[in-house]
């Protein structure tokens, strides 16, 4: 699904990603794990063409979209929920859904994608016409999410999807993932800090520190590997 | 009583210029977070385009249409290829750049016009306390103005120009052609810009025409919030009418210095705006 | 290293110390008052030519209605030249861009005078600006010839004895009007629109002389704002019947139209600087052609009363105005032919009589001299007021009427006055055609 | 409180709302001199909000803060840093166009002796008083060990030497009581062990609060541990009985029914 | 700077020697060198290239006191040529109703005017952020010279006042306008000592950091309000004087000499010659005195028809300004700084 290699990135002299190889299978739901400013969000960024890569290559499904632009690549079929959500509050809720499908042609199909989604995220059907800014914390990572997913991407990457949310809603949230990759056959990356209950629905895992990769592996053997937690997750 | 109506009618006519000219000041300043300083020139060279045709066909509606296009074009151009490359450097390129065209334009249209005045005729029937051309500014002003909020809020592409506008990386990630958006936005602020200069040129066109109102609109969008449209033209109007009252009240030389004095007023209680929104800075 | 503060501080302050011996606005040991000449006589000219200089707004906001004054002024000097020059020499005009802009007219009038070291300054224009450079000429001993304004300060030969005017100040244009219409519009209500400085000053001086107990309603409008809505229909509801006004053509024309939009149908009256037939026309004809409209820009201009010293291009008969026709249509056949033009070339012309009664044997104080010897007639219909005494220009107006097809109709025949409260009477003496000038065999 | 001394600083009862938003709710905790309270909780749980208060960034709903015994009413921030206050931020907030030296100098600025006006005419004293500041901000980029950065501009830096900057700029300025958002993220290890002696150190003369997401070394550094989540303190205490409370560990884990599911 | 240095032992660097010397000392220095320069320059040349000097200067001080502004205070004013109208205005009309003071003392009174006003505008543009200060100031511009219309007696009207400065002392026989450049300069140079100073010293630093980040300013003890206050009284107290200088060389206070287009030419000099230091001041004066005069000779030369020939000058600057802010966005002085270090890095590697 999505192939990375010698990835570099960096913000002015500040190296954040540090020749990062990874590869990830389709269906697969892969958290990126890490403390903070271990280069989580700019591993997301650069893979979805928010940020310029300085080295490397990135493949998604064989076509190189290493130098494409974000919206080039958002049409490839790459959906990114960036971190809070990005929702945007000047909207109501189904603008901010609409705008998720905008790109894609078939109207039909984009009828059935909004009525998908208010089935998944039923808070977001009552509020249609309110602006996105009355929503809660976690009606808006709701929204983001479901707004990613009137694409109908076939990867999806989700930037701490549990920031400043009570750990109910943040189950439910990863139980719809779950779903949806048994479901559709999504594949997802995740980045959270909140590592135990990434580590809990994800299939593998990946630790970021300073950039770069410092272990990678199935999520049980991770999550059972408690010097490494306590090295990089820091707890 | 009767003067108060003249006067009330008078300064809603130049409103209407004040508030088209800052409309298109917002919709750059919200696509692009630059104030446009060009903007006047920009319709100043529309309208000498169609002074131009005018003259040589004698059609003023075939005038209208190349002054309309002519700005659509010149928008378009602008952005991709003087603002774009300095928009990130800083806030004062972008400023420079554009007071850079403003004084470009200003000389070329001298250099083919002359900076001598011609006589620019109205669209309609002049004459009248509120005459058919008032009538006919106003109307296309709030028409146009309308439609443009239409078009942001109910469109595909008014919602993409928008969530451009807003959060440009998030609708990146969405699929979003942000750049094209960006000149679109240009394109369409210049397009407004064009039918303000058309409204407020007649009677009389020459380099500088547009210099005082651009003052007047760029004070309108300060009042109204420079990132809302509505607040903007209404602050168009309000202002055209206060300085309308000043002007027939008090004497005209004490116009701009109203102006001043109710931007000072309205900016001491709103920084930004009667209607912006302020925007809290995280810590 | 404290000492040494001390020092530098005590070194600036003694400087600026040294510096302020006198008052500033005391004139004393260096200051004005003494004219340099004869060390500088005859700066700018040569055996073949003489350099004279002057500055106008060529761009910025005074450009519309000014910029073309130079071009005209410019090609009678081509003309002159090409028919040889005035007593051998030929006549270097420089023209500077002041923008209007006071603080750039003494830049580059020193410019003229220091750099270029031209012989006078001719036909500088506008009150602002020329006012800031008067006393700097008549310090350095430069003849300042035949401003371009109708302020009454040029008028001042003790003070200012380098300086001469050239337009009829506004005050005696002003008492003409005012006769004018006490004696035709006797008792009707009269309204003033004038230019908010000393143009509209000076103007209601004049006409206060006459119909104060006329006048209803005065309305200043200020150049920067072209909005003349709330003034015009200030006038309307006074009731004024007859409305004068003192305003460059831009605004003759802006109240004209306003007026007409406002119904409003009172009898104009223009003075000489706004009244120019050919921009009037130029700039409300085309509305007879415009979409929407059945205003008949003609129409506008119909009936409406100016006055004016120089042959307008609306008296096709004047020989003068053929004769500048003629040079027109050789040397810049491209531009319109309006007055502005005309006036340009009128006051090229002046000068270079005066230049020719200077002699071949040119210093700048015989210029000078030939300025007030009374002997300059010139194109306009009135006579000049230069003697030794007056530095005025024109002294007087006519009065016309505008038929609408840009013909002017004469009222009343050339009336001359004085800037007090003297009388207004018929203009004496003959008035000499190009021929009989004969500046030079063209 | 065992403590028998005055605390710095007390917070009692504070409560912030942002629109429907809790942000804070009744929130009161104290620091006493020449300690070291940390500040943990999940994302989004109200700490950087807690700091923003004591700032006087955010003005609370209710609740009170005093210093040294004295409330604190509407203060804005740069009266509370002339307090004895001294903040670092969570994205740096380095004067990018200040050589890391200058920044470190604006941080020592309460601490000048000589006036503003003197600093205008140039003077004598205005030269000492640079100096002094200038040695002070060298001192304090010598006990983090980047002297070597001073003249350099903080772009040209790397992310820990930048982070050591902003900590020296908050040290120059002589503080009572440190605030530290986040200091230990972007670090390397080596870092991370290099700032536990410093805070260590320093703690020697000031009290220190400190907000940190890697509660490992908020355990080896603190003497208090306080923990935040959805704007409440739900634990409260040294650092050993606060990580044995269930209620951090189901905060920090998520919900511990989901931790069995997966299990 | 001398006797200073001498005594200190030989072995310290100069560097080390430099910064043990006051700012005011060095400053100091600076500017005697600069007033022999420039008294060297106006010797050389003829009195119309003295005026031009002069003109420099004054430009220089009012691009200074804007760079204080706007390079380090990181508040951009479209609106400084108001603070120009003050300083001119205030000479003028104490050169006329206060014939007896003498120049110096006029020259204090329009620095103070334009602090005054200054310090009033910097408190209602102290909350205003980006273009609503831009707004703001450029109605301040506009707004401001129509005082003149309301009191025609009193300022003038729109011919504004003219006057004729003295200040030559009696014995001294040199042309005026070299006078005139000499006490410009010698104004100018002491105004940039002491801008040189607070550019150096904590206050400048205090400005810089509000610019940068007014939350880590803040919490440095440093009254972010406050100190943009003090950026715009300073800022506009050198304004205020420059004008003053204006209106004593050229004899003139006049609104049409202080348009809103004076304000916008004055940072667009600015950003031209560069924004971030006083040097930039001085790069930007020049191209303001001395670009026009070449783009109207250029123009006079070309024997264009008359359109064209009038307006080239305008498009030439506006060219200008679009293509320095493309090739170098630091401006000139930017642009010069860049050119050195490349020597500097050549020279090193040829070592």
């Amino acid at each position: 699904m999505l192939e990375v290699e010698g990835l570099t990135a960096a913000y002015g002299p500040v190296r954040a990603l540090d020749d990062v190889t990874m590869s990830i299978a389709p269906g697969a739901i892969t958290a990126v794990l890490g403390a903070n400013g271990a280069g989580k969000t700019t591993l997301l960024r650069t893979l979805s063409g928010l940020h310029p890569a300085k080295k490397g290559r990135v493949r998604m499904d064989g076509t190189n979209i290493t130098a494409l632009a974000a919206d080039r690549i958002a049409r490839l079929g790459m959906a990114h929920v960036p971190e809070g959500g990005g929702v945007l509050t000047e909207l109501t809720v189904e603008e901010n859904l609409r705008l998720g499908a905008l790109w894609r042609k078939d109207k039909r199909d984009r009828a059935k994608a909004f009525t998908e989604v208010y089935e998944l995220f039923e808070p977001l059907a009552q509020r249609q016409r309110k602006p996105a800014s009355t929503l809660s914390g976690g009606e808006r990572q709701m929204l983001a999410i479901g707004r990613a997913l009137m694409g109908r991407p076939r990867l999806l990457l989700l930037d701490e999807p549990s920031l400043g949310l009570a750990p109910m809603i943040t189950a439910s949230i990863m139980r719809v993932l779950d779903d949806l990759r048994a479901q559709t056959g999504l594949t997802v990356l995740l980045v959270e800090q909140n590592a135990r209950s990434a580590l809990s629905i994800a299939d593998r895992g990946l630790v970021l520190s300073l950039g770069r990769v410092v272990a990678s592996d199935e999520a049980k053997t991770l999550a059972a590997d408690d010097q490494l937690r306590h090295a990089y997750l820091g707890f | 009583m009767d003067r108060f109506l003249d006067l009330t009618l008078n300064g809603i006519s130049s409103g209407a210029v004040y508030a088209a000219l800052g409309l298109s000041l917002v919709i750059i300043y919200r696509a692009t977070r630059v104030v446009n300083f060009a903007q006047p020139a920009l319709a100043l060279v529309a309208v000498y385009l169609a002074y131009a045709v005018n003259k040589a066909t004698g059609n003023y509606w075939l005038a209208f249409a190349v002054a309309l296009g002519a700005g659509v074009v010149m928008g378009a151009v602008v952005e991709r290829v003087l603002i774009r490359p300095v928009q990130r450097k800083s806030e004062l390129s972008a400023i420079i750049v554009t007071l850079g065209l403003l004084l470009v334009l200003q000389a070329l249209v001298g250099m083919i016009w002359s900076n001598e005045p011609h006589a620019f005729p109205y669209a309609f029937d002049f004459r009248g306390r509120f005459s058919t051309n008032d009538a006919f500014a106003v109307g296309l002003v709030v028409v146009t103005a309308s439609a443009l909020l239409l078009l942001f809020k109910v469109t595909p592409i008014g919602l993409k120009m928008r969530a451009s506008a807003f959060r440009p990386d998030v609708a990146r990630l969405l699929g979003v052609r942000v750049g094209l958006m960006l000149t679109l936005g240009w394109a369409l602020a210049a397009f407004v810009g064009s039918i303000a200069g058309m409204i407020a040129t007649a009677p009389f066109l020459y380099p500088n025409v547009l210099d005082g109102v651009f003052v007047y609109a760029l004070t309108a969008a300060v009042i109204g919030g420079l990132d809302n449209p509505i607040g903007t033209i209404i602050g168009g109007f309000v202002l055209g009418v206060g300085l309308s009252y000043v002007s027939g009240y008090l004497g005209p030389e004490l116009v701009t210095m109203a102006a001043l004095a109710i931007l000072v007023v309205v900016l001491a209680v709103r920084p930004n705006g009667l209607f912006g929104t302020t925007i809290a800075r995280r810590v | 290293m404290r000492r040494s503060i001390r020092l530098g501080t005590v070194l600036a302050a003694g400087t600026l110390v040294l510096a302020a011996c006198g008052g500033a606005g005391e004139t004393g040991g260096g200051g004005g008052g003494k004219p340099a000449s004869g060390a500088n006589a005859t700066a700018g000219v040569t055996d073949t030519s003489v350099v004279i200089g002057t500055h106008q707004p060529l761009t910025g906001p005074a450009a519309p209605g000014y910029s073309k004054i130079s071009v005209g002024a410019k090609a009678v000097y081509s003309y002159i030249n090409d028919a040889g020059g005035i007593n051998g020499r030929k006549i270097d005009y420089r023209v500077e861009d002041d923008g209007y802009n006071p603080a750039k007219t003494v830049e580059v009038v020193k410019k003229l005078v220091l750099q270029d070291k031209v012989f006078a300054i001719v036909g500088g224009l506008g009150t602002p600006t020329h006012s800031k450079v008067i006393d700097y000429l008549n310090t350095e001993g430069v003849p300042d010839l035949l401003v371009s304004s109708g302020a009454l300060m040029w008028d001042d030969p003790v003070k200012h004895p380098m300086t001469f005017g050239f337009q009829v100040d506004y005050t005696r244009e002003g008492k003409i009007q005012g006769k004018y219409i006490k004696d035709n519009f006797g008792g009707k209500k009269v309204g003033d629109f004038f230019q908010n400085d000393d143009v509209g000053r000076d103007a209601q001086a004049g006409l206060d002389q006459f119909i104060k107990d006329q006048t209803v309603s005065r309305q200043g409008y200020d150049t920067a704002n072209t909005d003349v809505g709330p003034q015009i229909s200030a006038l309307k509801s006074s009731g004024a019947e007859v409305v004068v006004c003192s305003c460059i053509p831009a605004f003759a024309a802006l109240m004209i139209l306003t007026a007409a939009k406002l119904g409003y149908h009172p009898q104009f009256v223009i003075s000489s600087i706004g009244a120019d037939p050919a921009t009037l026309s130029g700039l409300l004809t085309q509305f007879a052609k415009q979409a929407g409209s059945t205003v008949d820009g003609n129409a506008l201009l119909n009936g409406i009363i100016g006055t004016g010293y120089l042959p307008g291009v609306g008296m096709a008969d004047d020989p003068w105005t053929t004769f500048f026709k003629k040079i027109h249509d050789k040397y810049i056949p491209g531009e319109a032919f309006t007055d502005t033009l005309v006036f340009g070339m009128a006051q090229a012309y002046t000068f270079a009589q005066a230049l020719k009664l200077a002699g071949r044997d040119l210093t700048r104080q015989k210029v000078v001299d030939a300025m007030a010897s009374g002997q300059i007639a010139g194109p306009g219909l009135i006579p000049f007021g230069f003697s030794k005494d007056s530095h005025s220009g024109y002294t007087g107006a006519l009065v016309f009427k505008l038929d609408g097809k840009g013909k002017e109709t004469v009222l009343r025949q050339p009336q001359v006055t004085d800037r007090g409260t003297g009388a207004v009477t018929a203009a004496t003496g003959q008035r000499q055609t190009p021929d009989q000038v004969a500046l030079v065999s063209g | 409180m065992t403590n028998a001394e005055q605390p710095l600083l007390s917070v009692a009862g504070v409560t912030v709302r942002f629109g429907g938003l809790v942000a804070l709710s009744d929130v009161s905790l104290e620091v006493a001199p020449r300690t070291v309270v940390g500040v943990i909780g999940p994302n989004g749980a109200g700490k950087t909000t807690l700091f923003n208060v004591v700032c006087g960034f955010v003005r609370p709903k209710q609740g009170t803060l005093s210093w040294r015994g004295t409330t604190l009413r509407n203060h804005r921030p740069d009266q509370l840093a002339n307090l004895g206050i001294a903040r670092t931020l969570q994205g740096l907030g380095l004067f990018a166009g200040l050589s890391v030296l200058h920044n470190v100098m604006a941080g020592a600025d309460r601490t000048a002796k000589s006036g503003l006006a003197a600093s205008v005419l140039g003077s004598r004293g205005a030269a000492r008083g640079e100096r002094d500041l200038r040695a002070k901000a060298m001192t304090a980029l010598a006990t983090l060990g980047i002297a070597d950065t001073a003249h350099r501009y903080p772009g040209e830096l790397p992310y820990g030497v930048q982070k050591r900057a902003a900590l020296a700029r908050a040290l120059a300025a002589e503080p009572e009581l440190l605030l530290l958002d986040e200091p230990a993220s972007g670090l390397s290890e080596q870092d991370m062990a290099e700032l536990v002696t410093h805070l260590r150190t320093l703690r020697e003369d000031m009290a220190i609060m400190l907000v940190e997401h890697h509660v490992d070394l908020v355990m080896r550094v603190c003497d208090r541990v306080v923990v935040l989540n959805f704007g409440e303190v739900i634990a409260e205490g040294d650092p050993a009985k606060v990580r044995n409370d269930p209620l951090v560990t189901e905060a920090y884990l998520g919900d511990p029914a989901r931790e069995r599911d997966s299990a | 700077m001398g006797a200073d240095t001498v005594t200190k032992p030989a072995t310290r660097t100069t560097a080390q020697a430099r910064r043990a010397i006051p700012p005011l000392l060095l400053h100091l220095g600076a500017a005697i060198i600069a007033l022999v320069l420039v008294v060297a320059l106006t010797l050389a040349t003829d009195p119309f290239t003295n005026l031009r000097i002069a003109t420099v200067g004054y430009y220089v001080l009012a691009l200074a006191g804007l760079a204080v502004l706007t390079g380090m205070g990181g508040q951009i004013s479209l609106g400084h040529g108001a603070f120009l109208f003050i300083g001119a205005y205030t000479v003028g009309l104490l050169v006329i109703h206060a014939p007896s003071l003498p120049i110096w003392a006029d020259l204090i009174a329009a620095a103070v005017a334009g602090g005054i006003a200054g310090l009033l505008t910097g408190a209602a543009a102290a909350r205003l952020h980006g273009p609503y200060l831009a707004g703001a100031t450029l109605a301040l511009a506009v707004g401001l010279p129509a005082i003149t219309q309301r009191f025609p007696d009193f300022l003038g009207g729109s011919n504004g006042l003219s006057f004729t400065v003295n200040s030559e002392p009696a014995g001294l026989a040199v042309p005026s306008t070299r006078w005139q450049a000499w006490l410009v300069w010698l104004t100018v140079l002491i105004a940039l000592v002491l801008l040189a100073n607070i550019a150096r010293g904590r206050l400048g630093r205090r400005m810089r950091s509000v610019r940068d980040d007014e939350v880590a300013a803040s919490l440095a003890g440093i009254h972010v309000g406050r100190t943009k206050i003090v950026a715009f009284l300073i800022s506009a107290a050198c304004g205020g004087l420059a004008g003053g200088l204006q209106a004593f060389l050229l004899g003139t206070a006049a609104p049409g000499s202080f348009t809103p287009a004076l304000s916008l030419s004055l940072l667009a000099a600015l950003v031209l010659g560069g924004i971030g230091s006083l040097w930039g001041a001085l790069w930007g004066a020049l191209a303001l005195v001395y670009f026009q005069a070449w783009a109207e000779d250029v123009s006079d030369a070309l024997q264009l028809p008359t359109p064209v020939a009038n307006n080239l000058p305008l498009a030439l600057y506006g060219v200008i300004l679009i293509v320095i802010t493309f090739v170098a966005p630091h401006g000139i002085q930017g642009g010069l700084r860049r050119l050195g270090a490349l020597a500097h890095r050549t020279r090193g590697g040829n070592r």
